[in-house]
């Protein structure tokens, strides 16, 4: 191991703060999951791992969670931290955070006997709790500075302090956010890099470019286009990796509308299934790189199972079963997902392959904010998109498809609006199982009936794979990856 | 005094237009489908109602359309151009950090292509229908032709990724701890290719209008004067013909400058130019009002403040104006 | 017939007209050449250029066929430049007549109008307005056009403004024609030349631009455009140069013959209005 | 001596010119001192002379064949650097168009001190000197203002002054003058006319002056040669040629020539055809919101009377206000007071609607005739456009349109023809029958003669004459050229500065003007010989 060092990575887009507890965007994540931490880390099969908790523990029941806390942790302004800033922390997220309130909503109330424990008192179990501690769950923020103050406008949001191993220095906007090594952090020896910089390059064959010629070290999953993984991981001393994104799992799907038009058939949807070729798009458009999915729950999320009916491509099954609905030729509209030309090229596929069965597509555009309107207020036919399962599917696959979650105004829910109350039933059960074995079984049974309903096309186990230089070892050591992997990462002269 | 006048008459009108513009930009951009708030929320990958309506009511969206009108206007004419919820930063601290990244980058262009512009300009006009001519006027209209972004993405591919002699994006390099010239050469090298790509149109312009100008003012009468003085062909172009012909040039400049400012949208999106174009072009995305609104404004206002610039350099030129009553 | 003449004896403008037809010609011809249409997909993605019978520019990152994709991205230029083109003249047109007519108030009222168009940075209000419309055909070609004819309003208004001042105009309101009748009649007749010459620059204009939002991702996704294929193809410019090279050279070529045509034009009218006014 | 000994010149005209050589074949030469006239109609190839002296040919026009012995030299011959060192040095020249003759962006004294640089002379601080003591030799006013003077803000007079301190600069052996003063006013022209003869008094030099204004040439000629079609058709000393022409076209030319007899006004005394009673015209002109307006009196209370059948001529030198008359006369510009009765109407009184109805009682014959047809419209448009929009019937109209083609000369059959098929005298023969098919009682003929050639002037005029017999017209005729006002009109009217400073019958007004202003105006038509009343 070797210390110091200077680390250049991309962040794409370029985050809007880095305010974790108000923000929680994908790049703020993984900016600011250097400089706030959480209770808890998981490790790649997601198991727990000692953060801002060193020490934790679930009663029998499921009914009491105890965490333990480090001692000796200070802020970056050099405030000393402790169960103060936990407890004044889910105040905070219940405000602002909305995953951290859906998690929140089955807690009856939090305690801090003294300044390094933390008891949380259940209202009732909750399978999946354990799983929400990490820096972009639950992000721990500084009582010291929001304590009484409009969150919001606080000016210190613009110069975040975390416990963090790495501070804050310099956001230039539009061109890069410094950090920099944290030197009192509470682990002895951690971090190794110097410096970390977090370069802001909005065009894609830029940053392409820029991993080229050198002069960043680090592309995180999705920075480049796919087509240009195979020829930069073909560099000299470059290396890539799969891994980081256990926890998050994204999982692509096109939502189905399930309450008009020919796509609230069944059939219809069943046929859109068999007149994908996701398998060729996997390979082409996505270079090789995911999984088919083969339900609502991906393979890396726990309770998956693959024994479900499954869909291979086969055009004339769909044929046959928009024959047998007798689809009139109704065009459907397809809305893409606006994040960057994969998945364009993703939509031009699917709209070809369905146009070879005879469903004629148009595409829609929009762009993030056109997408997030039509979505939320269910105006499409066939929609991109895809989600996060945060390692359970109580906590990231439910709420796309039980009847509690169709919301109008939002696109992070049933939007397709799937109704079917005895699943609803199953859902409810599988979350509040304290026994695995027995969340297993009822999980396998939702997959069955809802994979045989198709209420969305399940396209892409997605996988974002990161890459870097060889000689930047330890890099991805958790399940979110570079999202708080800098921790411990190391630069090898 | 006439001047002073002159100017503070165009001030006046200046800011009546500005004033137009930022109501007509704000119903435009208030026209467009989705809010700020469910960006913000969507980006975060999840959301519930609350959040999004507590994110509406923070950022004034709850209000109905004409109270957040005229609150809009009100900031306006207080010189207030608002807060970006989005950036957490006051709207007009955010392009003013940005705009000195577009100024270089557009002024650069600017001064390559009309230097560069009328000195070819010049030269093909002295050996019209030449072989020189030719060249110069073909190698123009191919600039004219070649769509801005793609004449960037092969430079880049050229000069930076092949030949690797030129940083291919970026405004200077990141935590090099470069101080005064060591900076300044720093940014230069970086901006040496954008600048170049985005004046190549612009210098095209410049040529063909400075060429065509040019043999149009030779025709003229006094330039038949100036040779019965005996003058030899050298002074007569520079002293006569040139000085007349850079009038229209001038004028067709102060028009452009202003536009490039708001212009370099694409530039700036392939180099990764940290200008205010590209951040008209993310806040749009984001539907980040304020901020969008902000920098149509500042543009609009860098428009009208190049035209006034050229009206004076016009004044300089060409003593007619002015005087004419 | 000597405007004619004149313009086919200026080679640049010949060849300018021959590359149009050419690409006129092709964009007719598309769905006889093409009848999958552009989208197709036919073979292996990235197959290079001339290496597969058939498919002479290779295919693209989905395995469409590229010149499949330039024959039909000839039509989308071709249509949104001559379209946004008429619209511009039709708003440009009658607001520069009227101005340059009426002269005074109308002046001075539509003037300001066209001044506070300028004032707004052209292709961010372009951006902003398909941004709001959501890229279509239609969007694009109408955001275009609204950024583009506030150049017309004022070369109309100066044209007008100064047949206006020719005294056969006087004579026509001697003979007891209407204000109407007159402009339409006596006045924009004669002011047809310069507007062709800059239409048909601006056609040039339209097609760069319409590539331009293309490229940003502001196209319409259901219609192939060079622009489109170039912005798609950025992302593997690296590996598949061929992908945006050969748009490229379509755009180039294109708006090259335009140019050409519109300064054979312009050179062919030239002559003829210098020497009337000085003999 | 000789100054300048030219030998049968010819310069070649490119393909396609409307002939094989401007000029050709000429020799003559002028001696030190004098003044040598070359006349001749637009076209002769006057300029081209000029130009190949000075090695200003355009481009594509060249000396083909002959000599013209300068100095020792034969300056056609010489390199383009010795046609420099002669250029402004000891041969120099000033043109038609003083608007434009000077670049706008330079400062006067600066482009006179440029003559010296260019010949090295002098050093740059003693060229100023040099300058200002040149502008006081042309009797510029102000010369300390004017040498830092731009050209806009001198008069059309003072920047041929300007032109000529130019010239004058190197005291150059020859001076050639392009028809240097065709573009003024006949009071200012007399200026520049005595200006050069004093000159030439002065310095001794030799000038070639191309005009063709046998008036100019009566005032300053010491010989004459007089061109057509590029050849020289007559040559003499300024008496021979103007009193014992020899060649058929010198004396057609000549007999063109307005006589400067006066006729006898005829009689008349029928009912007014016009009735100007207290008409104001001012323009505000630069009024900006912070910029002085400044008000031009174009018309100033003027009041007069035209009988049936009567022609008035209107005279005045330029910007007195004579357009402005006849143009509030038709309404084509709104007076701001006054009336203007036509036939019991009142013209400055109408609104649009009645306007258009009322606008055949008067027409107006334009000054420009390239610029008075529309290019586009066949003649036959331009002649029954305007009754149709009256309301004849088109049959009737198209009918009326052949007739009037053959009352103006042109024959029926030329209705199909487009304007720019004829020559400018046609044309204005056309204008004329537009102005005739609208049955009018009263034609406005604005400078309707000015911009054609003597010969042709004389045609049209006696076309005005006729149909003013044929059809009991009455005309008011503004012109600047009291020689042409003599020939045609029973009643003269002067203007100055807007108002009407005389009127009276021909005779009156010519051999006995009453105002300061008439005489001034009198006494500078070149040529002069008034006072003979025509017997
Ligand atoms: N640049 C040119 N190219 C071709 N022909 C020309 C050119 N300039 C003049 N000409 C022709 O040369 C002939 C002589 O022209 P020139 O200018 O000498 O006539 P001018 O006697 O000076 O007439 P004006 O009184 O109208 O000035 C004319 O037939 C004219 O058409
Ligand atoms: N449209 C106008 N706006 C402002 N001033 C004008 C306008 N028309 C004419 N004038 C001014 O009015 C005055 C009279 O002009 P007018 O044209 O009637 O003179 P004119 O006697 O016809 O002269 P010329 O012999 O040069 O034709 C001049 O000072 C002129 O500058
Ligand atoms: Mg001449
Ligand atoms: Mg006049």
């Amino acid at each position: 191991q070797q210390d110091g060092g200077r680390l250049d990575l991309i962040v794409q887009p370029e985050p809007p703060s880095l305010m974790l507890g108000l923000v929680q965007n994908a790049p703020t994540q993984m900016v600011a999951g250097q400089i706030y931490e959480g209770l808890l880390r998981y490790n790649t099969d997601l198991e727990p791992q000692p953060s801002l908790a060193k020490e934790w523990s679930i009663s029998e029941d499921g009914m009491t969670y105890t965490f333990i806390l480090n001692e000796g942790v200070s802020w970056h302004d050099g405030e000393p931290f402790s169960s103060e800033d936990v407890i004044f922390s889910t105040k905070f997220l219940q405000d602002n955070h909305a995953r951290f309130r859906g998690a929140f909503s089955h807690v009856e109330s939090v305690e801090a006997p003294d300044a390094n424990t933390i008891v949380i008192h259940m209202k009732e179990p909750y399978g999946p709790f354990i799983n929400a501690f990490e820096a972009g769950s639950m992000p721990i923020v500084p009582k010291h500075i929001y304590e009484g103050t409009d969150y919001a406008t606080n000016e210190m949001n613009a110069t975040p302090i975390g416990t963090g191993p790495y501070e804050f220095v310099e956001w230039e906007k539009g061109s890069y956010i410094h950090l920099t090594k944290n030197e009192d952090y509470y682990i002895d020896g951690l971090p190794h890099i110097d410096d970390l910089y977090y370069r802001v390059v909005p065009d894609a064959a830029s940053r392409a470019v820029a991993f080229e010629t050198g002069e960043v070290d680090v592309l995180p999953g999705g920075a480049v286009e796919n087509w240009d993984v195979a020829r930069l991981t073909e560099m000299d001393n470059v290396c890539s990796s799969s891994k980081g994104w256990e926890f998050f799992a994204p999982h692509a799907w096109m939502w189905l509308n399930n309450r008009e038009g020919p796509t609230a058939d069944k059939r219809f949807r069943q046929a859109v299934m068999f007149a994908m070729d996701r398998e060729f798009v996997k390979d082409v458009v996505w270079n090789g790189f995911g999984t088919v999915p083969t339900g609502p729950v991906s393979s890396k999320t726990n309770f998956y199972t693959d024994d479900v009916p499954q869909y291979p491509y086969d055009p004339e099954k769909a044929k046959e079963l928009l024959d047998e609905m007798g689809y009139d030729g109704t065009p459907v509209r397809l809305l893409p997902l606006p994040y960057g030309e994969t998945w364009q090229r993703w939509a031009e596929a699917v709209k070809q392959n369905l146009g070879e069965v005879g469903i004629e597509v148009e595409i829609d555009s929009a762009d993030v904010a056109g997408w997030n309107e039509k979505t939320a207020n269910w105006d499409y036919d066939m929609a991109f998109t895809y989600l996060y399962q945060y390692g359970d599917p109580a906590l990231g696959v439910a709420r796309n498809y039980v009847e509690s979650q169709i919301q109008k105004g939002s696109p992070w829910n049933n939007v397709e609006g799937y109704v079917n109350p005895e699943m609803d039933k199953l859902w409810e059960q599988a979350a509040v199982e304290p026994d695995n074995e027995k969340r297993q079984e009822l999980y396998t049974e939702i997959q069955q009936q809802i994979v045989e309903d198709v209420p969305v096309a399940w396209l892409l186990e997605i996988e974002f794979p990161t890459i870097y230089r060889c000689n930047v070892k330890n890099l991805i050591t958790t399940g979110i990856g570079l999202n708080d992997g800098l921790r411990d990462a190391w630069i090898e002269e | 005094m006439a001047i002073a006048g002159a100017i503070l008459s165009r001030l006046l009108k200046a800011a009546i237009t500005l004033l137009a513009i930022a109501i007509l930009n704000f119903f435009l951009v208030h026209a467009a489908p989705g809010d700020p708030a469910a960006v913000l929320a969507g980006e975060a990958g999840a959301a519930d109602e609350q959040m999004i309506a507590d994110l509406r009511a923070q950022f004034g969206l709850d209000q109905p359309f004409y109270v957040q009108l005229a609150r809009y206007v009100g900031n306006i004419v207080t010189l207030d151009l608002g807060y970006s919820f989005r950036q957490g930063q006051p709207v007009l601290e955010l392009i003013l950090e940005r705009l000195p990244a577009t100024l270089i980058l557009t002024l650069t262009a600017f001064w390559i292509s009309l230097v560069a512009g009328v000195a070819l300009g010049v030269a093909a006009s002295a050996r019209v229908g030449k072989f020189t001519d030719t060249l110069i006027t073909g190698t123009a209209l191919l600039f004219y032709a070649t769509p801005l972004y793609w004449a960037a993405l092969m430079a880049v591919l050229v000069f930076s990724v092949q030949l690797g002699w030129l940083p291919g994006f970026g405004y200077e390099t990141v935590g090099s701890g470069f101080g005064g010239l060591a900076r300044a050469l720093d940014i230069l090298k970086h901006l040496i290719l954008p600048a170049l790509t985005l004046g190549l149109f612009f210098m095209a312009v410049y040529m063909r209008m400075t060429r065509a100008s040019m043999l149009e003012v030779a025709q003229q009468d006094f330039v038949k004067t100036a040779r019965a003085k005996g003058l030899n062909p050298a002074t007569i172009r520079r002293r006569h013909i040139l000085r007349n012909a850079l009038l229209p040039v001038v004028t067709l400049a102060g028009l452009q400058a202003g536009q490039l400012v708001g212009g370099a949208v694409l530039t700036e999106t392939v180099f990764a130019w940290p200008g205010i174009g590209r951040l008209m072009f993310e806040s749009l995305a984001a539907r980040d009002y304020n901020t969008i609104l902000g920098v149509f404004l500042v543009s609009a206002a860098m428009v009208i403040v190049f035209n006034i610039l050229t009206d004076l350099v016009y004044r300089l030129i060409d003593p007619r104006i002015g005087h004419k009553a | 017939m000597t405007l004619w003449k004149r313009f086919l004896t200026n080679r640049g403008a010949l060849l300018g007209l021959a590359i149009l037809i050419a690409v006129i010609a092709v964009a007719l011809l598309a769905p006889v050449l093409y009848p999958r249409g552009p989208w197709a997909m036919v073979q292996r993605p990235f197959l290079v250029p001339f290496s597969t019978d058939g498919l002479p520019l290779g295919t693209d990152t989905l395995g469409r066929d590229v010149l499949a994709g330039l024959v039909y991205g000839a039509r989308v230029s071709l249509l949104v430049g001559l379209v946004s083109t008429l619209m511009a003249l039709l708003i440009g047109v009658p607001l520069g007549a009227l101005a340059g007519f009426y002269g005074k108030w109308v002046d001075e009222g539509a003037m300001r109008f066209t001044e506070f168009f300028q004032t707004i940075p052209n292709f961010a209000l372009a951006i902003v307005l398909v941004a709001i419309l959501e890229p279509t055909l239609t969007s694009i070609t109408i955001a275009i056009a609204i950024v583009s004819w506030p150049p017309v309003a004022r070369l109309v208004r100066a044209e007008v403004m100064s047949v206006t001042k020719r005294e056969y105009v006087d004579a026509a309101r001697l003979a007891g024609l209407s204000n109407l009748s007159i402009l339409v009649r006596q006045v924009l007749p004669n002011t047809v030349s310069p507007i062709i010459v800059m239409a048909s620059l601006m056609v040039a204009t339209a097609i760069l631009l319409e590539s331009s939002l293309s490229f940003l991702g502001l196209g319409d996704p259901n219609i192939m455009s060079w622009g489109f294929q170039i912005g798609a193809a950025r992302t593997v410019i690296r590996s598949a140069w061929w992908l945006s090279f050969f748009p490229g050279v379509a755009i180039v070529l294109t708006v090259l013959a335009l140019n050409l045509i519109g300064e054979g034009l312009n050179d062919a009218l030239n002559p003829h209005l210098s020497r009337k006014g000085r003999s | 001596m000789s100054v300048l000994k030219i030998s049968d010149l010819s310069i070649a005209l490119p393909k396609g010119a409307d002939r094989d050589h401007a000029v050709s074949q000429c020799s003559y030469e002028i001696g030190a001192g004098e003044i040598l006239c070359v006349v001749g109609e637009s076209g002769s190839g006057k300029s081209m002379t000029a130009n190949a002296l000075m090695g200003l040919l355009p481009e594509g026009v060249r000396v083909d064949h002959g000599t013209a012995e300068f100095g020792g030299k034969d300056i056609l011959r010489v390199s383009e650097a010795e046609q420099r060192a002669l250029r402004g040095d000891r041969i120099a020249m000033i043109f038609q168009e003083p608007m434009t003759a000077l670049n706008p962006l330079m400062r006067i004294g600066d482009q006179i001190a440029e003559v010296y640089e260019a010949h090295g002379r002098h050093r740059p601080a003693e060229r100023r000197e040099k300058a200002l003591e040149l502008i006081r030799e042309v009797q510029l006013p102000d010369p300390e203002k004017i040498i830092r003077a731009y050209p806009f803000q001198l008069s059309g007079g003072q920047r041929q002054r300007a032109m000529i301190a130019m010239a004058l600069a190197l005291e150059p052996e020859l001076l050639i003058a392009d028809e240097p003063t065709t573009a003024l006013d006949v009071t200012t022209q007399a200026q520049i006319l005595k200006l050069i003869l004093d000159l030439r008094e002065k310095h001794g030099m030799a000038v070639m002056f191309i005009t063709h204004d046998f008036g100019v040439v009566a005032e300053i000629a010491d010989r004459v040669i007089v061109m057509r079609y590029g050849e020289i058709v007559e040559r003499g000393t300024a008496t021979e040629v103007l009193e014992n022409p020899q060649h058929d076209y010198t004396r057609r030319l000549l007999d063109a020539i307005p006589t400067g007899m006066v006729p006898q006004s005829v009689e008349v005394a029928k009912a007014p055809a016009l009735e100007i009673r207290h008409l104001k015209k001012t323009y505000n002109t630069g009024g900006g919101l912070f910029r002085e307006a400044r008000a031009v009196r174009a018309i100033d209370d003027v009041s007069l009377t035209i009988s049936r059948g009567e022609v008035l001529g209107l005279v005045g030198e330029s910007g007195s206000g004579k357009s402005t008359l006849g143009r509030a006369v038709v309404r084509l510009v709104t007076p701001d007071s006054g009336s203007v009765m036509v036939g019991g109407t009142d013209m400055a009184a109408l609104n649009d609607r009645e306007l258009r109805a009322a606008r055949h009682k008067v027409q107006m014959v334009f000054q420009d005739p390239y610029a008075s047809l529309n290019p586009r419209h066949r003649v036959m448009r331009a002649l029954t456009d305007g009754p149709i929009a009256k309301g004849v019937p088109k049959a009737q109209a198209r009918d009326r349109a052949r007739e009037l083609m053959e009352t103006v000369g042109l024959g029926a059959d030329a209705v199909d023809r487009f304007p720019h098929e004829f020559s400018g005298g046609q044309r204005q023969r056309i204008g004329i029958a537009r102005a005739l098919a609208m049955d009018p009682e009263l034609i406005i003929a604005d400078e309707a003669v000015s911009a054609l050639d003597v010969s042709i002037q004389a045609q049209v005029l006696d076309l005005l004459r006729d149909l003013r017999q044929r059809f009991d017209l009455s005309i008011l005729f503004i012109t600047h050229d009291l020689r042409v006002a003599a020939q045609l009109c029973d009643r003269i009217a002067v203007m100055q500065r807007g108002k009407l400073v005389e009127i009276g019958p021909v005779s009156e007004v010519f051999l006995n003007p009453q105002h300061d202003y008439t005489r001034t105006l009198l006494d500078a038509v070149p040529g002069g010989g008034w006072g003979q009343a025509a017997e």
